[in-house]
């Protein structure tokens, strides 16, 4: 397992923009069916931008990477998910300060503070049916990881369960919401795609050439 | 998917590049970060007027820059909000130094976007307030959604207060004649056929051949429900209802009559739209004292229409009729 | 067929009624028979200018009645010309006491009852000339066949000769105006879907989901082949090409570029065709000095598009940029 | 066999009407093939406003009723066939003069002239693939008929066999010459609607209450 430093960050971030591409269509079809189905086309500009420019500029530190992110996805996504998504690697930049690598209680306060920053910006509670029914149970599941890997392998368990738990949900925040009852039945687009988000944070932990 | 392009991917920027070309005396287009000016630049002394939002709503926002109405406009990618880098420099061209007032669809997104936006500018000295426009009836208004959304009405809004701008209003006064519009302006709408995002390539919802899907957005978003085959004139009352009653339009009160196109809706059918329209406006009483018929407010190449109405005063009459001079809205110039 | 209307047979009278409703101020429906005129009525001392034929192309015609453009227009049942009984009434209605200039697109059935419309006009004593519009390059002027068709370039005769009629010309010079704009127009047009007409129900032709028409008229007539799904550069080409080699472009020249959507088309496709076609004729080293995009001569919802090329000198840029108000071209007023 | 007088004449226009309505769809289809789908309707519209006209006003003579036709058709039907049938009629009129019933030769002479007005107004010569391809057979295999009835028989005969010889031809006339080689294979919709119209003559000729 390797230490979760400033090359496992630029590793989950490209990891990350691996998954988001492969999972393109089915967050466009999740988003088509209660929303627009721009949410798979918007998260793939955005990480494909974040690879060009890390490949262009290796991210200096831990925290430079998530800001870094933070900053092309405020910049590269638009709709509702790019400033979420923004401001969540942002306040987890700032979580994590000039640490440079995360045990496991600085894993749960990264995630923690990204939730928060969605909350802070979106003012939606757990139950809306939003990305915050991934993140929550994250945060959650994080508190209790005795290292670094295990918060990040717990909180995306978690998050793959909450997600898949905004299933039966009527929407009360975002697009999604106008629907009304209809938009009960369907996953969240958004909860899908932080569940792949973090899914990456822990395939990242692998050694890049184990 | 069959459409007139080139890469699903450059779509925006090359429809705006085009109309940048065909309209090169009135806009000017800044490719990147995309945004689109007046040709002249901001206009020293003037409170600046600015819009934006996904793209696929053609003219909005872009073909209402010009005189009278917006100093520019944001197109953000295909129904995706634009991004705080492209609104930024976008407010700060439309600066003539009197502040930028600027109108926002209320989505989730665009909220979200233009608010980091208007943030920044702020923190850079630029004064800037927020016209938020949610005209459509078809949603619930409540604590337990995203809230209304704007569509059709934005127009209405972006070319009152545009007059108001032109004509020398302060900040204040902009931004409150802003806020009078949205108070008294409602819209709803209805598809027959959905529409296709270039780069996803599939139908927006599907629809069968004899089902209409009524109080759709602007998004290709699925509406409040279904209903078979109807004419006409059944269809006009099912949208215009809900926008009397919320507007709560009386006898004798004066309104502009806004019939728009989704983008694959033949006019004649719009015209069809307005006489129904008029009909039932006349047996409330209500005086129709101006009139907007075409696609204005469009989603993409879906076929269908909204219908919005204005309450009138003499204030908003002297500044709907007053000059403007823009790609897709002109009159008196 | 899902369509915004009520009775099939209705829908020419409904929707000019809507019409008439809509533009109060500008034109005034007769019902039966049915044509429209000039809310004004004829002007004294002016050659008046009339149009027609089949419905279904809006805004054309009746969306081009007023100042600087046409004194009146008659709309026929969905692609059918009109008749003598509707022309005679409309024409006698336009004339000020300078005589009338018929624009009529070269179709069989509008030459046979605007000529018969003519004849009897005459005979009352009423000076009738005719400018017969045949822009359309995908089909081959022989002997062998009726000759050119009459499509979107119909927009731009009517609205130089509307401006020569305005300006105070003579019938003889009227005349001569149409005819010199359609000596020096040119169309051609492609469809990506065919258009429904109302009381048949079904689509006017089959085209497979990766099958584009070229050379397609304006009555969902089928066109002269078939090409598969091509970039919108490439097809933008295959219509500019003949358009240029027939109209004899040299180097230099100056033109005015007009994009034409056939009712179902977004306005952002048409500006990225308008961007490929300004980009061909900057390379041949033509001036593109004027503009028009838009939905001005349509097919029901056909999605698609024609580009029109229109020789200018400056004569002609006078007569364009002249003011003009009518519900669907409108500047300068 | 009754008389081809005035009373037969009212019988052919309403028989006339009945049986285009009757083919008003096969018309549509023809058109929609080669030209723009209207021929079917149009005529259909003409013919019920004979027979709306007829029933107000029954016709007073045998030339008054093709006249009435020929003033219908050329204010109701619009597009290429009003202008053109309704010379044809008026010409038929005009051909009939004050006979009060036509015998063979007043049949051909009458054919002949609504011919001529077509050719006349819309200038096809045979083989355009026009409704000429039906009318001019016509007017040949009439010119030999015994009496009335067998000058009507022998057009309608000629007729219908024109209308389907009309199949292979490239059209050079109308609104199907646009489609150049494309128009072969087709039967032309008006050469089609002329042979309905002089069957429902022959079958005009059976008694009313017959
Ligand atoms: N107010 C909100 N708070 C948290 N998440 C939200 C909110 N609104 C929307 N979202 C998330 O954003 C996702 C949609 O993102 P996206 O499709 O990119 O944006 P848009 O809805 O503008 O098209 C939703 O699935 C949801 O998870
Ligand atoms: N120049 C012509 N001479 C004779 N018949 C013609 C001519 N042009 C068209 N027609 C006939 O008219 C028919 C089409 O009529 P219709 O569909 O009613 O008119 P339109 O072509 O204007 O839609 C054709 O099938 C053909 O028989
Ligand atoms: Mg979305
Ligand atoms: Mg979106
Ligand atoms: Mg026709
Ligand atoms: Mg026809």
């Amino acid at each position: 397992m390797a230490a979760l430093d400033t090359a496992w960050a630029e590793r989950w971030l490209r990891e990350s923009a691996r998954v988001i591409a492969e999972h393109r269509q089915e967050l466009i079809d999740l988003d088509r069916a209660i929303g627009d189905g721009d949410h798979g086309e918007n998260m793939d500009r955005g990480f494909a931008a974040i690879v060009a420019k890390f490949d262009e500029e290796p991210p200096a530190s831990l925290a430079g990477a998530l800001k870094m992110a933070a900053m092309m996805l405020m910049s590269k996504v638009g709709g509702a998910a790019g400033p979420l998504y923004g401001t969540a690697f942002l306040r987890a930049s700032t979580a994590i300060g000039d640490a440079e690598a995360l045990d496991g209680p600085a894993v749960a306060r990264m995630l923690a503070a990204g939730r928060d920053g969605i909350v802070a910006r979106g003012k939606a509670g757990p139950g809306d049916k939003t990305m915050v029914d991934a993140w929550t149970p994250a945060v959650d599941a994080a508190a209790g990881g005795a290292d670094g890997h295990a918060a990040l392998s717990a909180a995306a368990d978690a998050a793959e369960a909450g997600a898949q738990a905004t299933k039966p949900l009527v929407a009360r925040k975002g697009r999604a919401s106008y629907l009304g009852q209809r938009s009960a039945g369907h996953l969240d687009p958004g909860a899908v795609s932080t569940a792949l988000i973090l899914r990456a944070a822990v395939t990242a932990t692998a050694e890049a050439d184990a | 998917m069959k459409k007139l392009i080139n890469d699903p991917r450059a779509v925006v920027d090359e429809s705006v590049e085009g109309f940048g070309l065909a309209h090169a005396d009135l806009v000017r287009v800044h490719p990147d970060p995309l945004f689109v000016s007046r040709a002249g630049g901001a206009v020293p002394g003037k409170v600046g007027l600015i819009s934006g939002g996904g793209s696929g709503h053609e003219p909005l926002h872009s073909g209402y820059v010009g005189r009278g109405m917006l100093d520019a406009a944001v197109p953000g990618a295909v129904f995706t909000s634009p991004t705080p880098d492209a609104i930024i420099p976008a407010t700060q061209a439309a600066d003539g130094g009197a502040g930028v007032v600027l109108v926002v669809k209320n989505y989730t997104g665009d909220v979200l976007n233009f608010e980091t936006a208007a943030e920044m500018c702020q923190a850079e000295g630029l004064d800037v307030r927020t016209v938020l426009v949610d005209d459509d009836v078809a949603v619930e208004d409540s604590l337990y959604t995203a809230g209304r959304r704007g569509v059709a009405g934005t127009v209405l809004v972006e070319k009152v207060a545009g007059a108001a701008a032109e004509r020398g209003d302060g900040l204040d006064e902009v931004e409150a004649i802003g806020r009078k519009v949205v108070a008294n302006v409602r819209s709803m709408g209805l598809a027959l056929t959905p529409c296709t995002v270039p780069h996803a390539g599939k139908t927006s919802f599907d629809l069968g051949e004899d089902e209409i899907e009524i109080g759709i957005g602007i998004h290709g978003e699925p509406g409040r429900r279904r209903v078979g085959l109807e004419p006409a004139d059944a269809l006009t009352e099912h949208l215009l209802t809900p926008v009397m009653e919320d507007l709560g339009l009386a006898e004798g009160e004066r309104v502009l009559l806004f019939v728009n196109g989704m983008g694959g809706t033949p006019l004649s059918e719009l015209y069809i739209v307005y006489r129904a329209a008029a009909r039932i406006l006349a047996d409330r009483g209500a005086l129709v004292e101006r009139s907007l018929v075409g696609n204005y407010t469009t989603s993409l190449e879906m076929q269908g229409c909204s219908l919005t109405l204005l309450r009138l005063d003499d204030e908003l009459t002297a500044l709907w009729d007053a000059p403007v001079h823009t790609p897709a809205l002109r009159w008196g110039a």
